[in-house]
């Protein structure tokens, strides 16, 4: 907790200065107040205490807690261990996002089945308890350096993949990612749009996911991001946890690297 | 008509395939394995029109295949059936400024927006505009209403494809996002003197 | 309808649970003497709001200073900050006009506490806020305008 | 019982500054549904500070207080280790009190 003044302090300058480049004169001036002054207290916070005592206690068919779950830096490491998600996990033989992992976690330690997540409800029963524990974990990376490893075969394969989806136009709309996210300087309506393609923009974008989202008073992961992002380009439902959300974490992620990580963050 | 371009994904192992082959099958499994139908979005939505695919890349389609598209979306632009191009610039607002339908949360009736807010500027009073698109302020009072460009915005919003293949914007016509009578509305906001968007 | 609400309002409020609380040490008597302020939170006039609160007609005062970001770009979240430059504050209360309900809260400061209190209100749309601040027993006000902005894509 | 806070208290020259963020759904009780039928109203009425024994803020709330309340407030006196207790009600009858110690 030693660091929060200064992350905040970080929160504040970078709400006042990125959309005064973009939106113009008092209207930027005016959302970048507001947004300076939300930075104060984020309700995230809240996700984060009961994420912790979630991650300690004992839950599932098998009564155990989650303190040996190898979230990729060895068995019940936390700090750190989501600034350098997705990554290749050599159990799974799979690239693995926080949620897939956690998921991954809960079913061999816990003996809670992953339909709860993929068939569950946002903010819902268990879900709601994975709300909790992706907070608590992306806390504890905060003010961490972005560092994806990129040197396995598989990491590779899934950021070309990640690539493709990210440019991949379908639906009524004609949308793919790259309609919203793939220039400097864009907004829908008053919403910043993060350039995704390229690092700085990468940087904000994921560094700053998963937040507290004011407009609903919810806290959302980055599957819940995505999924969201889908549901607005008229596309089908991406399943939890599918290779294409793991896919563009990778894309999104590798692109991001060497960037501060600012989670839990607050949006509108 | 549109032809559709199948992701049906692929049998795997083929001996000749390239590595970018490879590629394409694995995106096409991996797309095929990722999405479900949710409420009205059918999975069928991931199943590409041949100039989504070809505007599917960090690379621009190259000039002549630009072009072709453009003659072919334009055939599918329909003129107003009575000749009459401009409704009401007071529903029109409101189906600007409605970014609703299409979506797995919405239902099938659904009185779909045009969103046109979320990427462009229009009125002098609405703050919250998007800069996707380009600024639309005083569109009538600068270009005023000859046939020719009454009939371009027309054809701009049925179908934007026909006139950029690789355009961000919707085929609202084309693609049933918004009736004929609605885009008459949009029409009229967009030209009426009387129009938020050309009076200050 | 009116009246099932206000019954099962007055039915589940705080007040019986807070003699409890009284009860069991964890608040001061003191403390429980203050019940929730019903007639100035229901109120749907700004002068019935006033008035229910004891303020009359405040005059406005620049040793009142209302902290908030000219535009809001989300109603169901507007921060707002109230500081009294005034001697002898003993009460702030942050009314929005043109909320349904117009008083959102109500703060108490005891000597010792200064005057400069901040949270978080909802607002259904553009509106005026006003910052009511009690010092030596008058009433003072500020008060500004907060335009509150429409929500994103697809809605 | 509702469900815990986040409380953050710290002093210097003398000022304790206090910073809370609360745990509640904040219902107005003009709300609807997906189905259409009204969600009851469902707030925090009333909250309460204290600093050992002292009482250093006592605030009332109505449904327009945002979703998961933040207050800030400060006051004069109070020493790193010493406590500083937070307590609130709700117009259903619930309850949540929670500590924090001055950093």
């Amino acid at each position: 907790m030693k660091t929060r003044p200064m992350m905040l302090a970080l929160a504040v300058a970078a709400a006042i200065a990125a959309p005064a480049a973009m939106a113009e004169g008092s209207t930027a001036d005016g959302i970048a107040q507001y947004r300076a002054m939300l930075a104060e207290g984020n309700p995230a916070e809240l996700w984060e205490l009961a994420g912790e005592d979630i991650w300690k206690e004992k839950a599932g068919p098998k009564q155990a807690s989650l303190e040996q779950c190898d979230l990729g830096k060895g068995p019940g490491v936390v700090k750190g261990a989501s600034a350098a998600l997705p990554r290749y996990f050599k159990d799974t033989d799979r690239v693995q996002d926080l949620e897939s992992r956690l998921m991954t976690c809960m079913q061999t330690l816990q003996g809670i089945s992953p339909d709860n997540f993929v068939k569950g409800k946002w903010g819902k029963g268990e879900m709601e308890k994975m709300e909790q524990i992706v907070a608590y974990v992306v806390g504890q990376s905060r003010d961490m350096k972005i560092n994806v490893d990129m040197s396995s075969p598989q990491m590779k394969k899934m950021y070309a993949l990640g690539k493709k989806a990210f440019f991949y136009r379908a639906g009524p709309m004609d949308f793919a990612c790259s309609t919203c996210h793939g220039e400097d300087g864009k907004r829908i309506r008053l919403q910043d749009l993060p350039n995704l393609t390229k690092h700085e923009g990468a940087a904000a974008g994921w560094g700053s996911w998963p937040a507290y989202r004011v407009s609903n008073g919810q806290f959302w992961t980055m599957q819940h991001r995505l999924n969201d992002c889908y549901r607005q380009q008229r596309f089908p439902e991406p399943i939890y946890g599918s290779d294409v959300t793991i896919a563009l974490s990778v894309y999104m992620a590798k692109t991001a690297n060497g960037g501060t990580v600012m989670t839990p963050g607050i949006k509108r | 008509m549109n032809k559709y371009l199948m992701i049906a994904p692929l049998a795997l192992g083929i001996h000749l395939a390239t590595a970018a082959d490879d590629m394409t099958a694995e995106f096409k499994q991996m797309m095929d394995g990722s999405f479900e139908s949710s409420g009205i979005a059918d999975k069928h939505r991931l199943y590409q029109l041949d100039f989504q695919a070809v505007c599917s890349s960090d690379r621009m389609p190259s000039a002549e295949r630009l072009k072709a598209i453009e003659a072919e979306q334009m055939k599918t632009i329909r003129w107003p059936s009575d000749g009459k191009y401009t409704g009401d610039w007071k529903s029109g607002e409101k189906i600007a400024i409605s970014g609703r339908g299409l979506t797995w949360s919405d239902k099938a009736d659904t009185t779909n927006g045009g969103g046109c807010y979320n990427c462009h500027q229009l009125s002098h009073t609405e703050i919250s505009y998007g800069t996707i698109g380009p600024s639309l302020l005083n569109y009538g009072k600068l270009r005023g209403n000859s046939e020719e460009m009454v009939k371009y915005t027309w054809g701009k919003i049925w179908n934007a494809k026909a006139y950029s293949a690789c355009s961000n914007m919707p085929r609202n016509g084309d693609a049933e996002i918004l009736t004929e009578a609605q885009i008459k509305d949009v029409m009229a906001y967009l030209f009426d003197p009387e129009s938020p968007v050309n009076k200050p | 309808m009116d009246q099932l609400r206000r019954n099962t309002l007055k039915a589940g409020s705080g007040l019986s649970l807070f003699s409890l609380l009284v009860a069991a040490g964890m608040v001061k008597p003191g403390v429980a003497e203050a019940a929730w302020s019903k007639a100035a939170f229901e109120a749907k006039k700004m002068d019935a709001a006033l008035s229910a609160l004891g303020a009359g007609s405040p005059a406005e005062s620049a040793e009142v200073q209302l902290t908030a970001p000219d535009i809001a770009e989300n109603g169901a979240v507007v921060p707002v900050g109230v500081v009294s430059n005034l001697p002898d504050t003993e009460e702030v209360a942050i009314l929005v006009e043109k909320n349904p309900n117009m008083l959102a809260a109500r703060f108490m400061l005891p000597a010792g506490t200064e005057a400069a209190v901040q949270t978080r209100i909802k607002m259904g749309q553009t509106s005026d806020v006003y910052a009511v601040v009690k010092a030596g027993g008058k009433y003072y006000m500020a008060k500004k305008e907060i335009k509150v902005t429409l929500g994103g894509c697809g809605g | 019982m509702g469900n815990p806070m986040r409380i953050r208290a710290a002093a210097s020259d003398g000022v304790t500054e206090v910073k809370v963020l609360m745990n509640h759904e904040m219902e107005t009780g003009q709300r609807k549904d997906s189905s259409g039928n009204l969600i009851p109203a469902h707030f925090i009425t009333e909250l309460n500070a204290k600093h050992g024994d002292k009482v250093v803020l006592q605030a009332e709330f109505g449904p327009s207080v945002s979703k998961n309340p933040f207050l800030s407030f400060k006051f004069k006196g109070g020493a790193k280790g010493e406590k500083v207790v937070i307590s609130w009600v709700d117009n259903k009858g619930d309850s949540r009190s929670d500590e924090a110690t001055i950093g």
